[in-house]
């Protein structure tokens, strides 16, 4: 209950300050995240509602996640200068936190609407007032799915607490269960950007506040897991969720779904934050489809995949705040070349890169490799097709990434851009060695996650320090971050010797002779995939967005047609009711008049 | 220069063929089923960044001849230049035109001459072989000599070309 | 041979008309009526400009610009003549009737000075950092140019007896 | 384990033996000599005795080593032949991301060069590779279902009792084979580094030991996308000798069907894969689940 308060006096004091509000901020996010490891179970009642507050090591899992990354993001430089972003962001701590140690409906769903309306608030900027309006409908959407399910379950139960869903579960008929899934499902499915509640996520991340956009993406979009592991495992009971196969078969391949077109989209974006969106959308798609296999591997690979994303999505977040503080610029199209400016958070992008797309070394692996086996375990042979397609798409958009901001040749505008702050490498590269640590050590990794894996009532999968092994196949983490080092330092040393180097200036390059200008504008970057772009217009028309807007119109004239009924004048209503009264007579009559 | 490392620059010379003139028509041949120059190892390179042999073939107009200098620049080291043709050694048939350079050897070292005004396949290949064979005995080094007296290639080109920031990238 | 055309042509413009040979008709005109001749004669199906070449007169002190000018109907080539003044060589464009010309015109004003007025992209086309006179004047002088400029080597006797002596050597006497 | 670090400098070697064989066969099929076989090997001692090359910064550096240590690592974990099979205990996943270093590597390497000409190269080779990647898992996906493990050493051992999977699995192959045909990089899929068109791609800034270095990781690309092929195909290899057999006539086969067709536009050979091979190893997956892959 401690990381409530402090997170709480934290954003009000950071209110009121004004040139400390960062350390301010800073301090108490990192005091209330040591207390969130401490807390005590806490029960008091309000109006005849007992809310009990404890710490389940589920959530210990997410918070230590979440909430040091937060404390990560907080390190970090603000680009903007306005006076509530620190307590907003303290704010949405406390939600996040309140959700966490909640073990009772009431103040789970105060909690979550603590959260969202503090995000929207760090999202709204009158330049794009439409993504901030879009995220507040579509987390309201969700918040109503989650407050209808709580009065089902307290109408059948009689009482708020988890404890007493989970136990009298057979009051309930399948099909109320499959409704209330359905129910709380749009709830964490509109926080988890399951796909087709996605249609707020790349505007919202690109208009929300830049260095918040790296916790928002990489800690509170783990809430919506983290509600679905509460929903699927904790209440529903793992053995009885099993029984439901159409919705575990729904809910894989919506999860692949998002996963392959969230990265098929992500290749097409032309702005920084959309594209990272994207990505983060196919992630999320990713430890969904992990989770709803519902056995101890998906689980497990869930939760990796949410630490990894956590991880790199943070680094890659803040490595597009710090290129935004800096240049101003937000497209691919005015940017490029920026290796020379800004060296060192290249280096630690380029290894959340790899991290992302998971090659071995880094920690993006192994959460992809549990994917994989979980769902050949499974026997979902189309569904690994799918996933190892988003995979592949991961390939294309992060190297747009990198390529669009660093590589090519810079335009002389970008000369005198300086580094990045001090603090932002900083806290990316801490982030970037944790990334590496769970990488080369997926056996630590698993242990950290045993208590939350038996909490959900799976048996924790086999494994040592180092490796991992499953019915299938075994990765050992180790041998391999070992086998990259030794090749890599050979490589170099290989490298250093022989031809000497030839320092060539960046209008040096080939061009068949002609002499090239500082001005030449001789960049490749802007529609950087055309000829993919070009034969896939027809289905890149389409999208969820225009979907739901037509409804929108659609209602809209459907409510015109009604007003032609409702004239609003009182004549027209009289005749109505005349009418009304001469078929009841008529319709009396013909029954048979006063027999 | 090591004998393994000298054996494999004479076994594998990749080439830019700069096709200036009508020495072009004369290097198909070579390049291809006729007479095949890749039997000796000698491929054309996509970019001069790859490339350890120029061969110029045909007149040096001024345009011309300052992207032979830049090309010319852009090889890394050791590099060798093979020079196709009269218009080459003396101006050839353009020795008086007003946009023609005449001599090769003033703008850059030039290591091997093929007269002819157009040499055959054969002869290009015994001028190929004569490089082959300087390089064996270390006479192919027009490169050193470029580093060495680099002033005064760089008067003769100024004099010829003008010294101007629209078309000189490097200073060597 | 062409009669009714040489009774049209002449008819409407003062135009010395002069068939040379079959399909091949010389026309000379004053400077102020070349583009409504070249308008009038694009109507006639003359519709396309093959090319615009210039002589310099130097002794007369004139240019003399050539419009080459060929009919697919009748299978025509018509040498449209004229001349301006060499001092002041200036002369209106005929872009307007054949957009082709744009380029003709400026080559014609790289390599001889003529200013077509009116010519959108007079701007040097081949010569690069050129700066001589127009070079296709007769009077430039090109080897003293190539002197100036390039050096080369002159085939003096010392060098031929040189030459030969490598020859002998090669034993290809 | 020794063998386990020599095998990727033996591959290595291998490869570019093989590139000279193919030099060889497509010289021999344009009615002329062409170079000898071991001439690959020579230009890449000359690559490497250059005493200049190019160079434009740091990762453009590291691009080149990123690609070796990934190639060296891929091809340790690669179950080569014999008792031993002459690697770490690898996991099908596991190589087929350690196969994604190297090409990243020079992608990383190629975009720092600063010219337009790398960049539109390595937007071919990735696009490339969205279109191939599928077909060539989606072909896996039957065996490894089938066989209940990812451990390719184990596939490679039951296909020695049960036979090869080529036969167990025939249209799955042929979807895979399609791939693998883009994943060497030969004829009609050699767009990325189409010389022609431009200028070589991501190599056009390389020279000197750079582009040696990049021949090796080509040479060892060879072997290692071949050689996951026989493994999961054709029954792995009891011996070197046998492996290297196996891998080249296949390496062979795929160079004769190059041989006679044009290059494919970047955007066709996309559509292309996604029509037909994908199509094909669909049709596999489905006829190997109807047949009880279960």
């Amino acid at each position: 209950m401690l990381t409530i308060a402090l997170y709480f006096a934290g954003s009000i004091i950071t209110y009121f300050t004004k040139k400390a509000s960062a350390i301010i901020a800073f301090i108490f996010a990192v005091l209330a995240n040591i207390a969130f490891v401490f807390t005590k179970p806490l029960n008091f009642h309000l109006a005849n509602f007992n809310l009990n507050f404890s710490l389940t090591p589920l959530s210990y899992i997410f918070g230590i996640i979440i909430l040091t990354l937060a404390s990560f993001v907080m390190f970090c430089y603000p680009n903007t200068k306005e006076r509530q972003y620190y307590p907003l962001f303290l704010l949405s701590l406390t939600g996040i936190s309140i959700i966490l140690l909640s073990n009772n409906f009431l103040s789970f769903f105060f909690g979550w609407e603590l959260m969202s309306v503090s995000s929207f608030f760090l999202i709204y900027n009158n330049k794009d007032r439409k993504a901030g309006l879009l995220y507040l409908v579509a987390s309201a959407v969700g918040a109503y799915g989650i407050l209808m399910g709580i009065s089902v379950v307290y109408a059948k139960t009689g009482s708020i607490l988890f404890t007493s869903f989970s136990q009298n579960l057979n009051l309930f008929s399948r099909r109320e269960i499959v409704y209330l899934i359905f129910l709380f499902g749009a709830g964490f499915g509109v926080k988890a950007a399951l796909m087709p509640l996605h249609i707020w996520a790349p505007d919202g991340y690109r208009e929300a506040r830049d260095p918040f956009t790296a916790f928002f993406s990489g800690g509170l979009s783990k809430l919506g897991i983290y509600g679905f592991l509460l929903l699927l495992f904790v209440f529903i009971g793992t053995d009885r969720f099993a029984t439901f196969h159409i919705t575990k078969w729904t809910l894989a391949w919506l999860g692949g779904l998002t996963a392959f077109l969230g990265g098929f989209y992500a290749i097409f974006q032309t702005d920084i934050k959309r594209l990272l969106a994207f990505s983060s959308i196919s992630q999320m798609g990713y430890a969904i489809t992990a989770l709803s296999l519902s056995t101890s591997l998906g689980v497990t690979a869930s939760l990796y995949t949410v630490l990894s994303h956590a991880l790199f999505k943070g680094i890659l977040f803040i490595t597009a705040a710090s290129v935004i503080l800096r240049t101003g610029k937000h497209s691919f199209d005015e940017l490029g070349g920026l290796v020379k400016n800004m060296p060192l958070t290249f280096i630690v992008s380029v290894f959340a890169v790899i991290g992302l797309n998971g090659v071995p070394p880094m920690g993006g692996f192994p959460a992809k490799w549990l994917v994989y086996e979980g769902l050949i375990k499974a026997h979902y042979p189309g569904l690994i097709a799918l996933m190892f397609a988003a995979s592949t798409t991961a390939f294309l958009y992060s190297y747009r990434f990198i390529h669009g901001v660093f590589f090519g040749k810079r335009m002389p505008s970008l000369k005198n851009i300086k580094e990045a702050p001090f603090v932002n490498i900083l806290s990316s590269t801490i982030l970037m060695l944790a990334l590496l640590f769970i990488g080369m050590f997926p056996g630590w990794v698993v242990d950290f996650f045993s208590p939350a894996i038996k909490f959900l009532g799976f048996k924790v999968m086999v494994h040592t320090f180092g490796t991992l092994s499953t019915p299938l196949g075994n990765f050992n983490g180790f041998l391999v971050g070992i086998v990259f080092i030794i090749a890599g330092l050979f490589a170099t040393i290989v490298s250093l010797f022989f031809s000497r180097k030839m320092r060539v200036s960046s209008i040096d390059t080939y061009s068949s002779g002609e002499a090239l200008t500082e001005e030449t504008p001789y960049h490749y970057s802007s529609n950087f995939y055309l000829f993919i772009q070009r034969d896939f217009s027809g289905f890149l028309r389409l999208s969820a967005r225009k979907f739901y807007f037509s409804i929108a119109r659609f209602i809209e004239n459907s409510a015109q047609g009604l007003r032609r009924i409702y004239t609003g004048n009182g004549q027209v209503y009289i005749w109505y009711v005349i009418i009304v009264w001469i078929g009841l007579i008529i319709g009396f009559l013909y029954k048979g008049g006063f027999k | 220069m090591s004998g393994i490392g000298k054996t494999s620059r004479i076994k594998s010379l990749w080439v830019t063929y700069y096709v200036t003139g009508c020495g072009g028509i004369e290097l198909l041949p070579v390049i291809t089923s006729r007479f095949d120059a890749e039997r000796f190892g000698i491929i054309t390179s996509a970019t001069p960044r790859q490339s350890d042999v120029l061969v110029v073939s045909g007149f040096l107009t001024t345009k011309t001849l300052r992207r032979i200098i830049r090309t010319y620049e852009q090889m890394p080291d050791p590099k060798y230049v093979v020079a196709l043709g009269a218009c080459t050694i003396n101006g050839g048939i353009y020795w008086d035109s007003y946009s023609t350079a005449d001599k090769l050897e003033l703008y850059i070292p030039v290591d091997v001459y093929i007269a002819g005004c157009m040499p055959r396949p054969e002869s290009i290949f015994m001028g190929f072989a004569h490089l082959m064979a300087m390089i064996k005995g270390d006479k192919a080094d027009g490169w050193k000599r470029y580093h060495e007296n680099y002033k005064w290639y760089k008067k003769n080109q100024d004099k010829a070309l003008g010294n101007s920031k629209k078309w000189r990238v490097r200073d060597v | 041979m062409y009669e009714d055309l040489k009774k049209d042509i002449q008819g409407k413009f003062p135009a010395k008309f002069e068939v040379i040979r079959e399909r091949r008709i010389k026309v000379s005109i004053d400077k102020n009526s070349v583009l409504p001749f070249l308008s009038y004669i694009k109507s006639k199906g003359f519709i396309h400009l093959i090319s615009i070449s210039c002589v310099d007169w130097i002794k007369e002190n004139e240019f003399e610009i050539v419009y080459h000018l060929w009919s697919y109907t009748d299978e025509i080539h018509i040498m449209l003549k004229t001349r301006i003044s060499r001092k002041k060589p200036i002369f209106e464009t005929a872009s307007e009737i054949y957009p082709v010309a744009q380029t003709f015109e400026r080559e014609i004003h790289e390599m001889f000075g003529v200013d077509f007025k009116g010519n959108k992209r007079q701007i040097p086309f081949i010569l690069e950092d050129w700066d001589d006179i127009p070079p296709m004047r007769k009077d430039f002088d090109p080897l003293k140019y190539a002197k100036s400029h390039f050096e080369t080597e002159e085939y003096t006797e010392e060098v031929w007896t040189k030459v030969r002596k490598i020859q002998k050597f090669r034993g290809e006497e | 384990m020794t063998w386990a670090i020599l095998m990727p400098f033996i591959l290595m070697f291998a490869g570019l033996l093989y590139m000279g064989f193919a030099r060889k066969i497509h010289a021999r099929i344009q009615k002329r000599y062409g170079p000898p076989f071991y001439q690959n090997i020579y230009d890449v001692i000359k690559l490497f005795s250059k005493r200049e090359a190019a160079f434009h910064g740091g990762m453009f550096h590291f691009g080149p080593v990123l690609s070796l240590t990934g190639i060296i690592m891929a091809l340790m974990f690669l179950p080569v032949g014999g008792k031993p099979l002459f690697s770490f205990q690898g996991d099908l996943f596991v190589l087929l991301y350690l196969a994604v270093i190297a090409p990243w590597g020079m992608a990383l390497g190629a975009g720092n060069a600063e010219n337009p000409l790398a960049s539109v190269g390595i937007a071919r080779a990735l696009t490339l590779m969205l279109g191939y990647e599928i077909p060539f898992f989606i072909g896996i996906i039957p065996i490894v279902v089938r066989t209940h493990t990812t451990q390719i050493v184990e596939i490679i051992q039951l296909q020695q009792i049960n036979g090869w999977n080529v036969i167990l699995f025939p249209i799955s192959a042929l979807a895979s084979i399609i791939a693998l045909h883009a994943m060497l990089g030969n004829k009609p899929f050699d767009q990325p580094i189409a010389p022609h068109e431009i200028a070589s791609g991501p190599l056009v800034e390389y020279g000197g030991k750079y582009l040696g270095i990049l021949q090796l990781y080509q040479a060892g690309a060879i072997l290692l996308s071949t050689g996951i092929y026989v493994d999961l195909f054709f029954g792995g290899a009891s011996n070197v000798w046998m492996f290297f057999l196996k891998t080249f006539l296949i390496y062979f086969v795929l160079l004769l069907i190059g041989e006679v067709l044009p290059r494919f536009r970047i955007g066709d050979a996309l559509k292309f894969f996604w029509k037909w091979p994908l199509g094909i190893a669909l049709l596999g997956l489905l006829v190997a689940v109807l047949g009880g892959v279960r």
